[in-house]
């Protein structure tokens, strides 16, 4: 243990391996099909577990049968609620991710848990599903945000009383909370704008659209133990709330992530997992629970759909001097923080005087949102910069020019709250304007669109080791999953610190029991806060390796230094020492105080915040109402850039995912208040050929808060796209359109109405 | 004295105010007194709560010493993707 | 669940025919083992027919093309002389699905299927396709929209099967061609479609043509008023009004998650008129 | 429920199982030849992670029946590299970074050398519509299309060099 407080000044030293782009270290086994995923394990008598879910959106569960289902050849274990008695001791969020995982008494979606079962194969399972028998006694449901706001909307969570509103309500509301962000005078402000625009927009639901469907293998003994493999994107986390839902010790349910598929957020929570520790800890049998893809759509958690009010007000000489939204966002059927996350993002592109931002966020009957990549964000900056766009066109400015006159900076006031240190904002805009491609000429029905997107950075607890070979190998044991190549950027890390190739760093992601809690890789903490360990740790290692070459030379620990990958020593009085190489260090290990290793345990806090502005072609049929992307731009602020190409990668994946948020995806619910596309044919994420090559420019402004300055850069390139096409869009057909998802029709029907 | 700044849904628990006059050294300190004058943060506190000085972000970091002229927000805590 | 894989429609026909309970055609898959994956099928009885010698070729004969019941679009789409003839008929099967999908799914398996929204239909339509039935009572020939009486609904009878699609003889001065609409490049299903096909004189006037649209009712539709439209004439601005005009008068579609009643009517006549010009240009006119 | 007793060649292995009659090849693959490559993204033929040929033609494993294999050769992405070295289409995937969780690479990989091995120098279009089967939610699919696209350079590239001998590396 170092005695002393890492070092986590930022250090803006010449880098002779970070910024390189080698293989990543998983490679191989992701291409030649052995990399194992959340359904590609198997245990010796393993069993094969299906959920029974609701029909209905809204319902009371008046009796669930399963005597039937018990007594068919080959059936193991039946759970309902009962299995999964209430041990949150009064947490009431705990209590919503249990009842989440299986109804208790009502359920309150589409899809809703209501039982499962774990048979000897699929086939008896199946068999065994509909054996079951639950009465239900069916209730009005809502599932539109703005709906489920009205006085008479049927009430989703009785318990439920609005916070953030003054008096306290005594009704119970689908409102959830009310929250408020802001600073100013905006009525001062509005009265001294030149122009006003006000605009309503709406953005439907959509998913994370992983490819690897939720998938899991739990074995609980009767002694109490337990193992889970499950592909998720925080191990530690899926363990605490595992064992605190099912009464077990922390110590004892040993967690392994597999390779995770994809989770862009939808893999920080848990939505089955107990369910299969449950039936496991019933058959005393492993047992393998995966969700279909309908199961996906239908009972894991997409992002909220939004309903949002903006009001911008500007002076004449192109200063927005009042601005003020307000949102309204759907969490599921359970409450959610989705309103308030928009609301702090609303306006942290711009440098304000006066601005407000107002949130609600509210029940409705539809699987309980989760975190979709910068959560929230997309949807408050689709109606924020769409609005901007409106507001430079009344003013007659060049849009790129009004958000640089307007961008925050250094020293700004965030609207939601604290003041900005070095920011990318104005970086991005000024690198968007000189870009050749808003210089490129545009066809027929073409047209070009740019919006910007902020998104917060995240940290947290984070652990990691370092192990030195007898061969002077290193071994980097960190505790985030790696959703996107992070394993390499670590390696690079490390490699970097310690002065070795590359090669010599193999990177693994560790199971529960052999290394210390580690948050999930969420809010862009991955290579932030690991990164950040990982240097901590390495520079344990170095002590120890001057130590040991102290012992080799005999001399004191004091005149050995450290320079260049190799131990130095100090001094005339050693000038006739060769430099020790780790290498050389190492193989002498076993006596000279045996292994040697480094580690580091922190809260990587000091996460600075992350700004993208991306610029959009397309070309709208204006007799289909058909839109394509022709060119697509992303300009983003990476901090330093470990790997690029894995940064790349994120703009790259986040503008696509954003571009199917903008144009085709979105979650249709029927009268019935069924979902009615769960499944990728009809919830239409991009293929191949909707989109062209997704341009970077990665700019580095380097975060204070971080020893090589890094900023998190996974999610914040989700968020323009949405107002970049729509902006486009109305650029190339002349309408615009308030409504995401942008589709054929809504776009042909605006056309017609603009005739 | 520290003025600490009140953000959004965290106003409720500490009777609407915008800001309050605390005196503290460190985060830990900060929270602490806090909960002793509000006993409704323990909700927030319990799902996590995060505190900028400067503008940087903390969520856990309780020692985390704060300067006497530090601009200091409380923050809901925040999830992400 | 039985599976079998005979080696003629004959023995195929009787298996069918003598099953009890429920009983399913299997050629591609593409829509079966969907329908089987989601619960909405559960066979007792799966008879694959891709074992049998006539539904795997594709014969050119001098009355025109014979398609196997088993070939696969992608097969389709590397037979030359079948693309020159009827590029329309062989660009809606091959927009059936992805190269994935294309490997494996058969125009006859498309057409049994009975989805509004099958893509080489409109085009099999307008090119006055037959399909070759075997029964237990033997061969009957039967007109390919005559095939389709609703949605999911065939005019087949228990133990009859498709055994080969025909087209007929490509004369002179001929040319057809399939356009739908969907929302994104690939992988969709056609939220409306058109096949058109005509033949010219030697004047370049059009002088035959059939015009069929998909998805825009429970069947696919035969709009003789839009080929009436446009025949005698070399797809002027006002015949293409016209035939846009009857084919909008045609539609009678459903709202849907794919799309609207309005959507799918505007566009339906756009696809026509758009499909027209190609198979005009196809036919040499000019 | 009486199982299909199937004999096939799996990348050139005799290999013979029984399943029952309504099991997809993707679940034989993965359940009873351990052949983990093809994934289940969808099991309805809409994402490719399944992907794999069937005597040489491109199929989602999914949307097969494994009683229909009975004689045929299946291909699957354990079968690409051959010996200690990885087909082209594999190493630029690694070299160009057109992966990011991997889970869609097995399915994007034999379905590129599917479309290589009738195309050997296709347009980016060409690519983008032969891959438009194969659903990837992380990369955007611009590293992939490089990576393809490389592949395609490297393979002729090679293929000159060596004569007309060797066809693939």
């Amino acid at each position: 243990m170092a005695e002393t407080a890492p070092d986590t000044s930022f250090t803006n030293q010449d880098f002779k391996i970070i910024g390189t782009r080698p293989p990543r270290p998983d490679g191989v086994d992701k291409v030649t099909g052995r990399a194992k995923y959340g359904a590609d394990a198997f245990a010796a008598g393993q069993l094969t577990a299906l959920i029974l879910r609701s029909p209905h959106a809204h319902a009371k569960i008046l009796s669930i049968d399963t005597k039937r289902a018990e007594k068919l050849k080959g059936v193991k274990a039946v759970v309902t609620c009962e299995d999964l008695p209430d041990l949150t001791g009064g947490n009431r969020g705990m209590l919503d991710i249990l009842e989440n995982c299986m109804a208790r008494g009502r359920a309150l979606y589409d899809g809703h848990a209501v039982a499962a079962v774990a048979a000897i194969d699929a086939e008896t399972a199946k068999k065994a599903l509909k054996l079951i028998k639950v009465k239900y006694e069916v209730l009005p449901h809502v599932t539109d945000v703005d709906e489920a706001m009205k006085k008479k909307a049927p009430i989703i969570q009785p318990h439920i009383r609005t916070t953030g509103v003054d008096p306290k309500p005594k009704k119970a509301s689908n409102v959830a909370a009310r929250s408020q962000f802001g600073h100013g005078d905006i009525e001062a402000g509005f009265a001294a704008a030149d122009v006003i625009v006000e605009e309503s927009y709406k953005t439907e639901q959509t998913h994370q659209g992983y490819i690897e469907p939720h998938a899991c293998l739990a074995s609980v003994g009767p002694d109490g133990q337990g193992e889970l493999w499950v592909t998720t994107q925080g191990h530690f986390v899926f363990r605490n709330t595992c064992a605190a839902l099912l009464g077990m010790e922390v110590a004892k349910l040993k967690v392994t992530s597999s390779e995770i598929g994809g989770g862009f957020g939808g893999k920080t929570h848990v939505w089955m997992e107990p369910v299969a520790l449950a039936l496991s800890r019933k058959a005393n049998r492993p047992v393998k629970l995966t969700m279909s893809r309908e199961e996906v759509f239908r009972a894991s958690g997409p992002t909220s759909s939004t309903s949002i009010d903006i009001k911008i007000g500007a002076t004449r000489d192109g200063r927005i001097c009042a601005a003020s939204a307000e949102l309204r966002y759907q969490g599921g059927a359970f409450p959610g923080i989705w309103g308030m996350l928009g609301a702090m993002t609303t306006w942290a592109c711009y440098d304000l005087e006066n601005c407000q931002s107002v949130a609600f966020d509210v029940l409705v009957n539809r699987p309980k949102s989760a975190a979709y990549r910068a959560p929230s964000a997309p949807m408050a900056a689709f109606a924020v910069e769409s609005t901007i766009d409106l507001v430079a066109a009344k003013l007659g400015m060049d849009p790129v020019d009004f958000r640089i006159l307007n961008a925050a900076k250094e020293g700004t006031r965030a609207s939601y709250g604290p003041t900005y240190g070095p920011i990318g904002i104005g970086p991005t805009l000024e690198a968007v304007k000189n870009h050749p491609h808003m210089k490129a000429p545009l066809g027929p029905n073409q047209g070009r669109g740019m919006a910007c997107g902020f998104w917060f950075n995240f940290g947290g607890q984070t652990c990691t080791d370092i192990n030195v070979g007898v061969d002077g190998t290193v071994s980097l044991t960190v505790g985030t999953m790696d959703v996107g190549g992070s394993r390499a950027s670590l390696s690079l890390i490390a490699a970097e610190e310690l002065g070795i190739p590359y090669e010599r760093v193999k990177c693994n992601v560790a199971d529960t029991a052999s290394l210390g809690h580690n948050d999930m890789t969420e809010g862009s903490r991955g290579t932030f806060s690991s990164g950040m360990a990982t240097i901590f740790a390495a520079r344990d290692v170095v002590k120890v390796l001057r130590n040991r070459a102290a012992a080799m030379w005999e001399i004191d620990v004091d005149d050995v230094a450290w320079e260049d990958g190799q131990a130095v020593a100090k001094g005339i009085a050693h000038s006739n020492l060769s430099p020790l190489s780790l290498a050389d260090i190492a193989r002498k290990s076993p006596t000279t105080g045996g292994p040697i290793a480094g580690h580091n345990e922190t809260v990587a806090d000091g996460a600075g915040v992350s700004f993208a502005s991306h610029i959009c072609d397309v070309e709208v049929d204006p007799e289909t109402g058909a839109t394509k992307v022709i060119r697509y731009t992303v300009v983003q602020d990476a901090g330093k850039a470990i790997h690029p190409d894995y940064v790349e990668g994120q703009f790259q994946g986040a503008a696509a995912q954003g571009i199917g948020w903008a144009l085709n995806e979105e979650y249709i619910y029927g009268e019935d208040g069924r979902l009615q596309n769960p499944g990728f044919l009809d919830y239409r994420i991009p293929v191949c050929s909707d989109l062209p090559f997704i341009d970077t420019e990665i700019l580095e402004i380097p975060n204070p808060g971080h020893p090589y300055g890094v900023r998190g850069v996974g999610e914040t390139s989700i968020v323009p796209p949405l107002a970049a096409i729509g902006n486009a869009v109305s650029n190339a057909a002349g309408v615009r359109l308030n409504h995401v998802p942008m589709s054929p029709p809504r776009i042909l029907k605006a056309i017609n109405a603009a005739k | 004295m520290l003025e600490v700044n009140v953000s959004g849904v965290l106003r409720d628990a500490v009777n609407g105010a915008a800001s309050l006059q605390v005196e503290a050294a460190t985060i830990r300190e900060l929270l602490r007194k806090l909960l002793e004058r509000y006993p409704r943060l323990n909700d927030h506190m319990e799902t996590g709560i995060a505190v900028a000085i400067d503008g940087v972000i903390y969520r856990d970091t309780w020692s985390e010493p704060i300067p006497q002229d530090a601009e200091v927000f409380l923050l809901p805590r925040l999830e992400g993707g | 669940m039985r599976y079998e894989a005979p080696t003629s429609t004959k023995v195929a026909a009787a298996l069918l025919a003598k099953e009890k309970g429920k009983a399913f055609v299997l050629a591609g898959g593409t829509d079966l083992l969907v329908r089987m994956k989601a619960g909405m099928v559960e066979p007792d009885l799966v008879v694959d027919i891709k074992r049998i010698p006539a539904t795997q070729i594709i014969k050119k004969s001098d009355s025109g093309f014979k398609i196997g019941a088993a070939v696969s679009g992608a097969s389709m789409g590397e037979n030359k002389a079948l693309k020159k003839a009827w590029p329309g008929v062989v660009e809606a099967a091959n927009l059936i699905g992805s190269d994935q999908v294309q490997g494996r799914c058969t125009m006859a398996g498309n057409l049994c299927n009975a989805s509004p929204a099958a893509d080489s239909v409109p085009a099999l339509v307008a090119a006055k396709a037959k399909a070759a039935v075997v029964g237990p009572k033997g061969r009957r020939t039967v007109a390919v929209e005559d095939v389709v009486t609703g949605p999911g609904r065939t005019s087949l009878k228990k133990g009859e099967i498709i055994e080969s699609i025909s087209l007929p003889k490509r004369v002179a001065k001929s040319g057809d061609a399939y356009l739908r609409f969907i929302p994104r490049t690939e992988m969709d299903i056609a939220v409306c479609s058109a096949g058109v096909n005509l033949t010219l004189d030697s004047k370049g006037l059009v002088k035959s043509a059939r015009v069929a649209l998909g998805a825009v009712a429970p069947t696919v539709v035969l709009v003789e008023d839009a080929a009436d439209a446009i025949i005698g004439t070399k797809l002027d601005d006002e015949s293409l009004a016209a035939l846009s005009a009857a084919c909008e008068a045609a539609c009678s579609p459903i709202n849907d998650k794919r799309g609207t009643v309005e959507f799918r009517t505007e566009v339906a006549g756009v696809l026509a008129r758009r499909a027209a010009k190609i198979a005009y240009q196809r036919a040499g006119g000019k | 429920m009486s199982g299909v007793h199937v004999s096939t060649t799996v990348n050139g292995d005799a290999v013979e199982f029984v399943c029952p009659p309504g099991e997809t090849l993707l679940d034989v693959l993965r359940n009873r030849l351990n052949l983990i490559g093809a994934k289940e993204g969808c099991g309805t033929g809409d994402c490719g992670a399944c992907s794999v040929t069937v005597d040489g033609r491109l199929v989602c494993s999914c949307l097969v029946l494994g009683a229909e294999v009975e004689g045929a050769k299946v291909g699957t992405v354990e079968g690409m590299a051959e010996g200690g070295e990885l087909h082209t289409l594999q190493s630029k995937f690694i070299e160009h970074a057109a992966l990011q969780c991997g889970i869609c690479t097995p399915g994007f990989l034999v379905a590129a050398k599917a479309l290589l091995d009738r195309n050997s120098d296709p347009s980016e279009e060409e690519i983008r519509y032969a891959l438009a089967g194969n659903l990837c939610r992380c990369t955007g699919y611009d590293k992939i299309v490089r990576a393809v696209d490389a592949a395609a350079k490297q393979l002729a590239t090679d293929a000159t060099k060596s004569g007309k001998k060797s066809k693939r590396r």
